[in-house]
C-alpha cells in the first residue's frame, strides 16, 4: 500500500486530499455523499470574529470552465462557530482546519486566538486573500508589510499549525510568501481567486452585486500551478497547492510543482465525491509508479 | 432526507414542444424517496460551456415504474444539451435536495397550485400527494402562448386545470393573477413556481386574501447543498440558501 | 445600418475589430480564409530590432478553455519586417499594427523609430508584457518606472498613434496604466497572457521548453473584463480589451467595460472566420437594440 | 493552395478496431483539391475538455464520391469525441493544410512508404498518387500487434505491402526497420511517417543507404497555418513551423 500520510508542520494528514474553505461548507452538508473521516482535512468556510451577513445576491456567475464568486464571507462569526459548529464536527475523525479572516490584525488574531482554544482544531488557514470583502480581505494579501503584520498579530496567539493563504492578485507572489514566512507561518497555501468581473450585456451591468468576484475552477489551474512552483521555490515551509483540481492527476501536478498537500474546491460542486475519486486515483497512480510514498513526488519539478 | 449522487439511465425522453423536453430517468435499484418541491443538481456531459451542475425541479416520480421524470425547457447550452440525451445516457443526478412543499394542517384543504412557464414542473407531484393526503388541488396554469402549456392530461388527472395564456391562445387571455376562478375561490392554500414577477403577484393576491402562500425559487446556484452559500435570498433570518433552506418558502419569510 | 467607426488617437478603424498580436501572423497566413480588409486592424507578430529564434519547442500547451505558449517573439527582426513583409502587405486596405518589443528602452526606441518610417503603418503596439522571453519582455510591464521608462523612450523617437499592452500579472494593473499615460502613451491595450505553467506528470517536467508560458483564451475573459474596467476607470485615453473573446457577446461585454476596440487572439485558432462573426454579431446585436453606433455603449458600466 | 474553412457531413463512421475510427466526410459542391501528406484542422464539438483543433491527415480522397477519409486513432477526449460522430453530423474542417509528399524526379522510381501506428494514414492516398504517376510504390507498415494494422487490402491495392508486429502476430516480428525487405530492396525515395522514434531509425537507414526520404512530423499544433509559431522543428534554416513548412520535411534539413 502506497503511503498516504502528510505532514505541515504539527498537522498530521492521513492523506494529502483537504477541501478548499467555501466550497465544502463545513463538511456536514457532505456527510450523506462522502465519508468525512476519508478526507485528509476540512477546511471550514471563513470565519470572521463579528458575524457578516455577505454581499447581496447574486453572488455567482458560471465562467468558461469556472466560476466566479463573491459571497463576502457570510458566516454567523467565531463565537457561533464555536458554540454551535464545533460541536457537531468535533468528534469526526479527520482534522477541521478554520479559515480566519478579518480586517484588521487585530480582530484577526482575537477569531484565531478563540479557535486556539479548541482542542480538536489543530490548524487555522488565515485567509489574507479574499478579493470579495471591503475591508481587509485581500488588502492585507497583497503587499508584503500587510501581509507580515496579520501574520505577525496572529502568530502571538496562536500556537498550532499557521497556514496562510495566499492571494494570486499580485505581482511578486514568492515575495508575500516569504514576508509570511519570516513571521513564523508554518506553511502557505495558494491560490485563492483570481480578481474577475462578468457583465450581463443586456441589463448593461455587473452579473455580481458587487460588480467583480473571484474566480475559481480549472480556468485558472495553469496560474495556480505555476504560482506553487514559485513560491515552493522561494520558501522553506510546506506548499499547500490549489487551483482548478478537478482530478488526480491535477492533484499530482500540483505536488510535483512544490506542494505538500493539496485542496480540492470548485470541484465538489460538479462533483461532491470528487475527494475520494481523487485519493483513489493518486493511490492508483502512485503505486503505477513504483511510489512507496506520497511524499516522494512533491516538488520533483 | 439523506442525499445520493447516482448515475441514472434515460429510460425515455419526449420532446413535449420545440424548448420543452420530458426526461425519464430510472437505475435498477429502487429510487431514493424524494418529495414534491425538492429537485435535483443535474450534470450536464459535453456542453464546453456548461461547468457546474443545472438545478431541475421534480417533476414527477412514477414509482412503479421507478422513474424520475424532468421538464426541462431548454434556454442556454447546458439545458439544451440535456434536450439531447438519448435512451440509454447516463445522468449525473445530486437528489433530492432541498426541502418541498408542506402539506396543509387540515383535511380536505383546497389548495391552489398556480405554475407559470417550466414552473409547472414541480406541481404536477405536489398536486399528486395533496389528492392522495385526501386535499383538493386545484392548478392554475400560464403560458406565453398554447404551446408552453404542457401535459395538461395528466394535471386534469389529478385536480381541475385552469389555463391562461398572454396570447389567448388557450384558456383565459391574460396573466395566471388575472384568472376569474381567484374572484370566486375560497383556497386554504396557495402553492406557486415560475417566473420571480408572477409569483410575486400571486403572492400579492395571497396576502390580500390572508391565505397562507407558498413559493418555489429559482435562484442561481453552484453546489446545491448549502455549502456554497451563493444562492441566497433575503429573508426574516437575514440570507439563507435558497438550496437548502428551499427552494419553497413560506412567502412570509421573504423579503424580496 | 449601424455605425462601427472607432478612432484610437489618430487611428481610424472602420470597425472596432482587431487581430491580437502573435495569433494573426501577418494577416497574410489567413487570407484565403477572411476579408483582411474588413477587419478593424491587424496587429502583427511581436517585432524586434535583432531577429530572435524564440524559444525551444514545446511552446503550446491546451488548457481548460486556454491555452499556454511561450513561443518567445520568434521574428527576424525589424530590418526584414521592413524590407519583405511591409511590401506584402502595405496595399491591403486595412490598419496595420506593429507590436513592438524589446530588452531595453534603447532597443524598443530603435525598433518603433524604424516602423515610424514606414507610411503605412498608423499606429504601433509596445509590447511590454510578454511572460516568455527572459530579457526584458514583461519586466517593464510590472512596474510603473519599468513602463514609462519604456513608454519614455519610445515617445521621443514615434509620432504616430502609440498604443502600449499590459501585463495582467501586476498587483494594481491601472498604476501601471496611469504611468503610460502620463509618458504619453495615446492608448492602452489589455490583457497580455496571464503567467502560468503546466507539468507533465509522466515525464516529471514542464510541458513547455521554458517551464512556464503565457495564458490565453476563454479562461482568463473574467480576469480581463475586471482589468478593462478598473483601467477605464483609472486613465482618460482609450482602452483597447482583449482576452478570451470568442463571440460578438464577448465583444461587446470589453465594450461595454470601457474597451474602446477589441482584439481577438486564441479565437483564431479555434474559428480561423472568427473575426467576421464577431463583427457581423456585434452589428446584428447593437441593431437588434437599437444603437447608432457601436461607441454608444463603450463603458457603460 | 487555397484553403478553406467547410463544415463536412460524416457520410460514414467505420469503427476498425477498438481505437482506430475510419471518418468519411462530404459537402455538395466538389471538395477542394487536397494534396498527398497535407492535413486537416478538425474542430473537435462536445468536448470539454477540447479546446484547439486536432490536426488529422488526408488519409485518402475518394473523388469519386466526392470522399474525404480520416483515420483516426482515439488516443485522448479530443479524438475519442471524434470516433463518437454519427452520420449527418457536421464537422468543421480547415484544409488543406501543409505541403504535401513530393513526387519522385525520374519515371518508375521504386518508393518505400513506412507508416507505423496511425501514421499509416497520409500513405494510403501518397501510394495512389504515385501509382498513377507510374511509381511503384511499396508499403512497409508497422504496429504493435495484427489489431493495429488496418485496411491492409486498400493498401494492397496501391502496391505491395509488408508488415511487422512487434509482438509477430502477423507479418515479420520486430520493427519496420528490420524488416527484410530493406536488406535486398532497391529504393529510390523513402517516405515516412509514424511515431518519432521510428522515424528516426528509418532516416538512419535512409542516410547510410544514401536515398533521399522525407518523414512527416506530428509537432503539437494551435493555429495549423504558420500564424502562432507554435509547432516549430529545427531546421538547417531555423525554427521552422512544420504546419506551414512542413508536415511533410526531407530528413536533410531537420535537426532531429
Ligand atoms: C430549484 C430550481 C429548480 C428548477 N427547476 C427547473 C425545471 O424543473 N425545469 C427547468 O427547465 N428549469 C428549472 N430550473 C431552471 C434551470 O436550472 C435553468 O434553466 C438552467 O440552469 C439553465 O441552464 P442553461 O445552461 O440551459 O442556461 P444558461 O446558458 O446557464 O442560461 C441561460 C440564461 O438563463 C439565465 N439563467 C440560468 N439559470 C437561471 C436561474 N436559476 N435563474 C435566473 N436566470 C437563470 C442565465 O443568466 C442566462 O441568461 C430550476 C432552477 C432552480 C434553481
Ligand atoms: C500533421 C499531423 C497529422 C496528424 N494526423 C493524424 C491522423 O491522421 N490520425 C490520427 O489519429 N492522429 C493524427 N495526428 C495526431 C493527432 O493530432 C493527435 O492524436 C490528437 O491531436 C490528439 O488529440 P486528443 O484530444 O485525442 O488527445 P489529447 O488529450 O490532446 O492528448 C493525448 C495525449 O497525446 C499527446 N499528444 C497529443 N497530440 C500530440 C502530438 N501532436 N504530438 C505528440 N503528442 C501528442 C498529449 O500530450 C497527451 O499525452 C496528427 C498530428 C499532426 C500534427
Ligand atoms: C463559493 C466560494 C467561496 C469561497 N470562500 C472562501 C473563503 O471563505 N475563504 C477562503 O479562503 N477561500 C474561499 N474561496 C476560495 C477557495 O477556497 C479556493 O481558494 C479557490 O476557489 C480556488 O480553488 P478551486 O479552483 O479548487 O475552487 C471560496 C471559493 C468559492 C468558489
Ligand atoms: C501563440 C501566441 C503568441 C502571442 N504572441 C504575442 C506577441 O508576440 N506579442 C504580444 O503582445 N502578445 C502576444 N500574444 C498575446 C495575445 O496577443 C493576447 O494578448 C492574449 O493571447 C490574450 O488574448 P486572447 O485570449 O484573445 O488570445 C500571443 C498569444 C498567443 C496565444
Ligand atoms: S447553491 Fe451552494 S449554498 Fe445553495
Ligand atoms: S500551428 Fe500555428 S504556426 Fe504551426
Amino acid at each position: 500500500m502506497v503511503d498516504l500520510n502528510v505532514r505541515i508542520n504539527q498537522l498530521q494528514l492521513s492523506n494529502p486530499v483537504m477541501t478548499a474553505s467555501g466550497t465544502f461548507g463545513y463538511g456536514l452538508e457532505f456527510q450523506d455523499l462522502v465519508p468525512l473521516e476519508e478526507i485528509g482535512a476540512i477546511i471550514v468556510k471563513g470565519t470572521t470574529q463579528a458575524p457578516r451577513q455577505g454581499n447581496d445576491y447574486p453572488r455567482m456567475v458560471e465562467t468558461a470552465q469556472g466560476m466566479l464568486n463573491c459571497v463576502g464571507l457570510q458566516n454567523k462569526g467565531v463565537d457561533y462557530f464555536c458554540e454551535h459548529i464545533y460541536p457537531q464536527i468535533k468528534d469526526i475523525n479527520t482534522n477541521f482546519i478554520v479559515n480566519v479572516s478579518g480586517s484588521s490584525p487585530d480582530n484577526y488574531a482575537a477569531c484565531a486566538a478563540r479557535v486556539d482554544a479548541l482542542d480538536h482544531i489543530p490548524a487555522i488557514e488565515l485567509n489574507i486573500s479574499c478579493p470579495n470583502v471591503k475591508d481587509g480581505g485581500m488588502a492585507f494579501g497583497v503587499t508584503c508589510e500587510g501581509a507580515a503584520s496579520v501574520v505577525r498579530a496572529v502568530r502571538q496567539v496562536y500556537h498550532k499549525t499557521l497556514i496562510v493563504k495566499l492571494s494570486p492578485n499580485v505581482t511578486h507572489i514568492a515575495d508575500i510568501a516569504r514576508a509570511c514566512e519570516s513571521e513564523g507561518a508554518d506553511a502557505v497555501s495558494l491560490i485563492n481567486t483570481l480578481m474577475g468581473m462578468a457583465i450581463d450585456i443586456e441589463r448593461r451591468r455587473p452579473k455580481l452585486s458587487i460588480r467583480t468576484g473571484g474566480l475559481s475552477g480549472p480556468a485558472v489551474k495553469p496560474v495556480a500551478v505555476r504560482m506553487v512552483n514559485e513560491v515552493f521555490h522561494a520558501v522553506k515551509i510546506p506548499v499547500i497547492g490549489l487551483g482548478g483540481i478537478m482530478t488526480a492527476e491535477d492533484a499530482i501536478e500540483f505536488m510535483m510543482a512544490g506542494a505538500s498537500a493539496i485542496e480540492i474546491g470548485t470541484a465538489n460542486f460538479v462533483d461532491p465525491t470528487v475527494t475520494m475519486k481523487v485519493k483513489q486515483g493518486m493511490t492508483d497512480w502512485l503505486e503505477r509508479h513504483g511510489c512507496k510514498s506520497v511524499r516522494e513526488i512533491v516538488g520533483v519539478v | 432526507m439523506k442525499k445520493y449522487c447516482l448515475d441514472l439511465r434515460v429510460s425515455a425522453v419526449e420532446r413535449l414542444s420545440v424548448k420543452h423536453v420530458l426526461l425519464k430517468l430510472t437505475q435498477e435499484a429502487p429510487l431514493p424517496a424524494m418529495q414534491p418541491g425538492q429537485f435535483v443538481e443535474v450534470r450536464v456531459d459535453h456542453s464546453p460551456s456548461t461547468f457546474l451542475r443545472r438545478p431541475i425541479s421534480i417533476h414527477y416520480v412514477d414509482v412503479a415504474h421507478n422513474e424520475l421524470w424532468l421538464l426541462v425547457a431548454t434556454i442556454g447550452d447546458g439545458t439544451r444539451q440535456l434536450g439531447r440525451l438519448q435512451p440509454g445516457d447516463e445522468v449525473s443526478c445530486l437528489l433530492p435536495l432541498g426541502n418541498g412543499f408542506s402539506m396543509p394542517p387540515k383535511a380536505s384543504n383546497r389548495v391552489l397550485l398556480v405554475g407559470g412557464g417550466v414552473g409547472i414542473a414541480p406541481l404536477l407531484y405536489q398536486g399528486e400527494a395533496l389528492r392522495k393526503a385526501g386535499h383538493n388541488p386545484v392548478f392554475l396554469l400560464g403560458g406565453r402562448t398554447a404551446s408552453d402549456l404542457l401535459e395538461l392530461d395528466l394535471y386534469k388527472e389529478v385536480g381541475e386545470v385552469y389555463v391562461t395564456t398572454e396570447d389567448g391562445s388557450l384558456g383565459e387571455k391574460g396573466f395566471v393573477t388575472n384568472h376569474s376562478v381567484l374572484e370566486g375561490g375560497q383556497f386554504d392554500l396557495i402553492q406557486t413556481c415560475g417566473p420571480k414577477p408572477m409569483m410575486l403577484s400571486v403572492a400579492r393576491y395571497a396576502n390580500e386574501h390572508a391565505i397562507e402562500c407558498e413559493a418555489s425559487l429559482e435562484n442561481m446556484m453552484a453546489c446545491g447543498l448549502g455549502a456554497c452559500l451563493c444562492c441566497v435570498e433575503k429573508t426574516d433570518e437575514g440570507n439563507l440558501c435558497v438550496c437548502k433552506e428551499g427552494p419553497v418558502f413560506n412567502i412570509k419569510r421573504l423579503l424580496w
